[in-house]
């Protein structure tokens, strides 16, 4: 792991986000227009803070950053090729885990920090969200580290050589996509900044440089979360003909693909059947995920 | 350069590049503030599931014996199959009582 | 980590945590509390994985979040003035809780110091979640069966205090029995 | 998995139209429109359309708007055919906040019972400590007392239709108390017919002439008398499919927005709404325009099939706000809110020209959200067929209108009557307040976004009319 890694974590947060901008376009049909969208980048960076006058002191502007910070460090933890592992921790599944759960309280600090009636409404559904979708996020991570034997990301691939694990455990990975949907708070799970309904909701009081970071912490967590889809369930940089991240670059742009063009389909969820939802059928199905995991690795993996 | 300093290398860049960014902005276009003469609503806000907030607090416990157990289940055979799966139907019956008592409801 | 790395991570983080834990309570605002307390715990999860016990730091990351927020949110729904606009200062029995506070610190302060702690230097990476995983399956498999059935008893315990009328909406906390099941 | 990579001819920016979207489509302005992606935060718009003469009543919502605008951005005034306001004043000089039409869905009902809401311990801090448990007010259903939002949903928010006002008290995010007010408001002062509801040009305009004619003594000439059945029915058409679309818009179902707007397109080929003072058959004639009528049947069939099978409207709209027959006639609904709950109420039955074209009116049963889409779906299809046939008729029943009576037309949201009675317009929108007092108080007990898919489910016009 050379010295540049840091700054290659870096490098593929901001060309990730640009190929997410690029993704939406192309699954939205709308004309690609790069000129447009970096005239529109540059003119918001340009412009002062916005803060309402209802804003909650320092809490509201820490919120872009915490936002930020979670999505490039759950992206750190992504293998991308044997050479580029990322942070290769012994537990870098739970670190993924981990960087992904600072998103919680980024949102209500920024729906809280706002200060306006709908903001703060943004915020305690984005709190409800979560609650749908953490249990099943967890459950699937330890049914998928199961077979491996180990929580390193790095070993998960290496276990995924012969077939991958969306094949081995469907169930897992049907539990795994809606949960990655709700973790970027991408349509239809965009409850905290639910547009037509919140107009704007937990991020309607930013302007400038923080709703340019949201802008960009959002597509970073998506780039993150595909990136370890693909690692998880996709056999990530194994594939027959390509260089490896030539493989996982393609699979990760796969899953993006699917989760925005599927969003585009599906209307905006409502909070409290999401949360009944989850808690009446995704958890026990992921209780049942872990049981059939185990016995996939007493039976074959040994 | 190991994995535990290449976290907090990768951490230091981050904080460094929001703050340069910040202290740039705010010195060249300051700050600009919006909706003068509101109040703020923060009101006691009668969320509605805190019921599930009190189950998901209990199954986050859960996941803490989950991860040590998915990293050596597959050298400890059979033996640890059967731990887990007693751990996991106590914890179905958590929901299944939580379920029962509609604490999975919308209040 | 090498030990100026982990000095130069160690102290600013400890810094930081006291700071954040002070301004717990200074703060009059029930979220800000909340958030600066999830702030504090998060930054001791990374001084756990500055001192090389990776598994027990991002597990804090990942548990205190989820929790603190659900702390935030009970404490914004049961204290008055939540958004900490009259200023109201919660702190109460100063001077005894001070000599408290004092004595408990000298007293952990010595822990720290005076006991002699192994000089074992763990490596980087060493297998500690395999460890974990070796103890709870096998020798404390006691326990770890023992933690499910708290955790049991945990959500029991929490869906009947908190649905008061639980299936039957019987002896609702306002006296009035209403017929009707559910809320 | 077919994924449609059509090149769209426009870049799309990030737009915000005042008073709302469905005004400018309905005013025969949808081109202008064409580039933006609309949004509903106006933090993040990049292009604003606004009417020129901006109606009084939006004046104090405009302002606030531009404040929340990012700085660069400009609001682009744009003169539509039909002034979309009252008292037409230019804004940039600014006005004082109107006093608008006051209709308190729900306020009047139980005589203000929840104002007495003590806000917790909050009302009687005097700043020193006081009892931290003192905590007061009405509990809730689950037996908390809690404190609630006070939020005015906005004149200007969009997807909802700009000029309707929701005051809603929300405990935690259901909806508590909630009050609708329609603001805009349109005065036709002389003689000269000046349309009150800018979301129904057309039906309007052939109710005044009617009227007058029948003031006249005569009636309506027959070639006219087809042509105007086609303008009503192409404009229900055309104002269903625009709801629908706000609808879409509102649940973020991007296939039921692409429908929509490939029907409109198709149904709105050189449809242009001319200033009032043009003769009244040329007038007639550009409401018509060149509709290419095959191509929008195709098109709105599928969009019918969408919205009677898409799971997703289902899990949305099923079962929410169920309007009674019995409920629905006790509360005197009409429109498209009454036939979905089973009350066959149509203006259009009783007319010769209809019974000749063979018209039949659309009935719902379950009379809940989900009826109300599918219906009005199904009504901008059976228009459609109607304004087709009534295009190629050419002997014409005579209309039978009784001199002097009030005429009536059956408009996209209900009748529509005029009379021109000694000197004065009396005008009578029927079923418009009932459905916003019907929608108050549908709203309440719901989670905040259902309370929202139930009010668009209403289609409530923003234009009080008459008394």
């Amino acid at each position: 792991m050379s010295t540049l890694t840091p700054l290659g974590v870096l490098a593929v947060a901001l060309g990730g986000a640009g190929c997410v901008a690029v993704l939406e376009c192309v699954v939205a049909g709308t004309r690609l227009a790069p000129a447009t969208m970096a005239r529109l980048a540059s003119t918001t960076v340009r412009q002062p803070l916005r803060r309402p006058a209802t804003y909650d002191s320092w809490l509201f502007h820490l919120a872009p950053g915490l936002l930020l910070i979670a999505a490039v460090m759950a992206l750190a933890t992504v293998p991308w090729a044997p050479g580029f592992r990322g942070v290769d921790f012994q537990a870098g599944v739970i670190l993924f885990g981990g960087a992904l759960a600072y998103v919680t309280p980024a949102v209500f600090m920024a729906g809280w920090g706002v200060g306006t009636p709908l903001g703060v409404v943004g915020g305690f559904r984005w709190l409800a969200l979560m609650l749908a979708y953490a249990m099943p996020l967890a459950m699937v991570v330890t049914a998928v580290a199961a077979p491996a034997g180990s929580l390193r990301p790095s070993d998960i691939v290496e276990v995924q050589h012969a077939v991958p694990m969306a094949l081995v455990q469907p169930l897992a990975f049907a539990l795994w996509l809606p949960a990655i949907v709700a973790v970027c708070f991408l349509p239809p799970f965009d409850l905290p900044q639910a547009d037509s309904e919140l107009g704007g909701g937990a991020f309607a009081g930013y302007g400038g440089l923080d709703a340019a970071i949201v802008w960009l912490a959002q597509r970073v967590l998506l780039v993150a979360v595909s990136g370890m889809t693909a690692a998880l369930f996709l056999s990530g940089w194994h594939g027959p003909l390509l260089p490896p991240a030539i493989w996982m670059a393609v699979k990760t742009v796969g899953v993006a693909t699917l989760v925005l063009w599927a969003g585009r389909r599906l209307p905006r969820m409502e909070v409290d059947r999401t949360l009944a939802l989850a808690w009446k059928v995704a958890n026990p199905l992921a209780i049942v995920a872990i049981v059939i995991a185990g016995a996939l690795t007493l039976a074959f993996y040994r | 350069m190991t994995a535990v300093e290449f976290f907090f290398v990768l951490l230091a860049l981050l904080l460094g590049l929001l703050l340069s960014a910040y202290a740039l902005v705010l010195w060249r276009r300051g700050v600009e503030v919006t909706r003068r003469g509101e109040q703020p609503a923060w009101p006691r806000y009668h969320v509605r599931f805190y019921t599930v907030a009190l189950l998901f607090i209990a199954f986050d416990m859960e996941m803490a014996y989950m991860y040590p157990w998915a990293a050596v289940f597959r050298d400890l055979g059979f033996f640890a199959y059967a731990e887990i799966g007693f751990f996991l139907t106590v914890l179905g019956l958590g929901i299944a009582y939580g379920w029962r008592e509609g604490a999975l409801e919308w209040s | 980590m090498s030990d100026l790395g982990t000095a130069l991570v160690f102290w600013p983080s400890a810094a930081i945590m006291l700071v954040t834990a002070l301004y717990v309570f200074i703060t009059s605002s029930m979220a800000r509390a909340g958030l600066l307390l999830l702030a504090a715990l998060g930054i001791e999860g990374l001084i756990f994985v500055a001192l090389a016990s990776e598994f027990l730091g991002f597990l804090q990351l990942l548990m205190m979040s989820g929790e603190m927020v659900i702390m935030v949110f009970f404490m914004v729904m049961f204290m008055p003035d939540p958004g900490g606009l009259m200023g109201m200062d919660m702190t109460h029995d100063k001077r005894r809780s001070a000599a408290v506070a004092a004595a408990v610190t000298v007293a952990l302060a010595a822990v720290a110091v005076l006991t002699d702690w192994p000089a074992r230097v763990v490596g980087d990476d060493a297998p500690d979640v395999r460890a974990i995983g070796f103890e709870v399956m096998g020798r404390s498999m006691v326990t770890f069966l023992f933690a499910a059935m708290t955790i049991l008893f945990a959500m029991v315990g929490g869906v009947l205090l908190a649905k008061a009328g639980g299936r039957y909406g019987i002896g609702a906390p306002l006296g009035e029995a209403r017929g009707e099941p559910g809320d | 998995m077919v994924l449609r990579l059509r090149r769209s001819r426009h870049e799309r920016v990030p737009g915000f139209v005042i008073p709302d979207e469905q005004t400018w489509t309905l005013l025969g302005a949808e081109s202008a429109m064409a580039g933006l992606q609309l949004t509903a935060n106006p933090a993040a718009a990049r292009v604003v359309l606004a009417p020129d003469p901006i109606p009084d009543e939006l004046a104090e919502g405009v302002a606030a708007l531009r404040e929340l605008l990012p700085d660069d951005v400009a609001i682009d005034y744009r003169a539509l055919p039909v002034p979309v306001g009252t008292r037409v004043r230019d804004l940039r000089v600014g006005t004082e906040a109107p006093a608008a039409g006051m209709e308190h869905g729900h306020g009047e009902h139980d005589g203000h019972g929840h104002d007495a809401h003590d806000h917790g311990g909050h009302g009687d801090g005097d700043g020193g400590h006081h009892d931290m448990m003192a905590i007061v007010g009405d509990p809730s259903a689950d037996g908390l007392i809690m404190e609630s939002i006070q939020l005015s949903h906005g004149p200007l928010a969009a997807p909802l239709p700009g000029g309707l006002v929701v005051d809603v008290t929300l405990d935690g995010d259901v909806v508590a108390e909630s009050a609708i007010r329609a603001l805009l408001r349109v005065e036709p002062a002389g003689p000269e017919p000046r349309v009150p509801d800018a979301l129904t040009p057309v039906a309007w305009t052939v109710v005044f002439a009617e009227a007058v004619a029948r003031a006249g003594g005569g009636s309506t000439g027959s070639e006219r008398a087809w042509l105007s059945l086609a303008a009503v029915e192409l404009e229900r058409a055309v104002s269903h499919l625009a709801w629908l679309r706000s609808l879409g818009r509102l649940l973020d179902l991007h296939p039921l927005i692409e429908a929509c707007t490939r029907s409109l397109a198709a149904l709105q080929a050189s449809r242009a709404i001319l200033p009032y003072d043009t003769p009244h058959d040329d007038w007639l004639e550009a409401a018509v325009g060149a509709p290419d009528l095959p191509d929008g049947r195709d098109a709105l069939s599928d969009l019918v099939k969408l919205v009677t099978r898409s799971r997703g409207l289902r899990w949305r709209l099923r079962g929410r706000a169920v309007l009674t027959k019995a409920e629905a006639s006790s509360r005197g609904l009409c429109g498209p809110v009454a036939r979905a709950s089973g009350r066959a109420v149509d203006g259009r039955t009783d007319d010769p020209r209809y019974a000749r074209l063979g018209f039949d009116p659309a009935l719902g049963t379950q009379g809940d959200a989900l009826a109300r889409a599918i219906l009005r779906a199904e009504e901008a299809l059976a228009a459609v067929d109607l304004a087709r046939r009534a295009l190629e008729a050419d002997a014409c029943p005579d209309a039978g209108g009784v001199p002097g009576g009030a005429a009536v037309t059956e408009g996209p949201r209900g009748p529509l009557s005029a009379r021109w009675t000694d000197g004065r317009w009396l005008l009578v929108a029927a079923g418009a307040e009932p459905a916003r007092r019907a929608a108050a108080d549908a709203m309440v007990g719901l989670e905040w976004s259902a309370a929202l898919a139930v009010l668009a489910s209403f289609d409530l016009s923003p234009w009080s009319v008459g008394a």
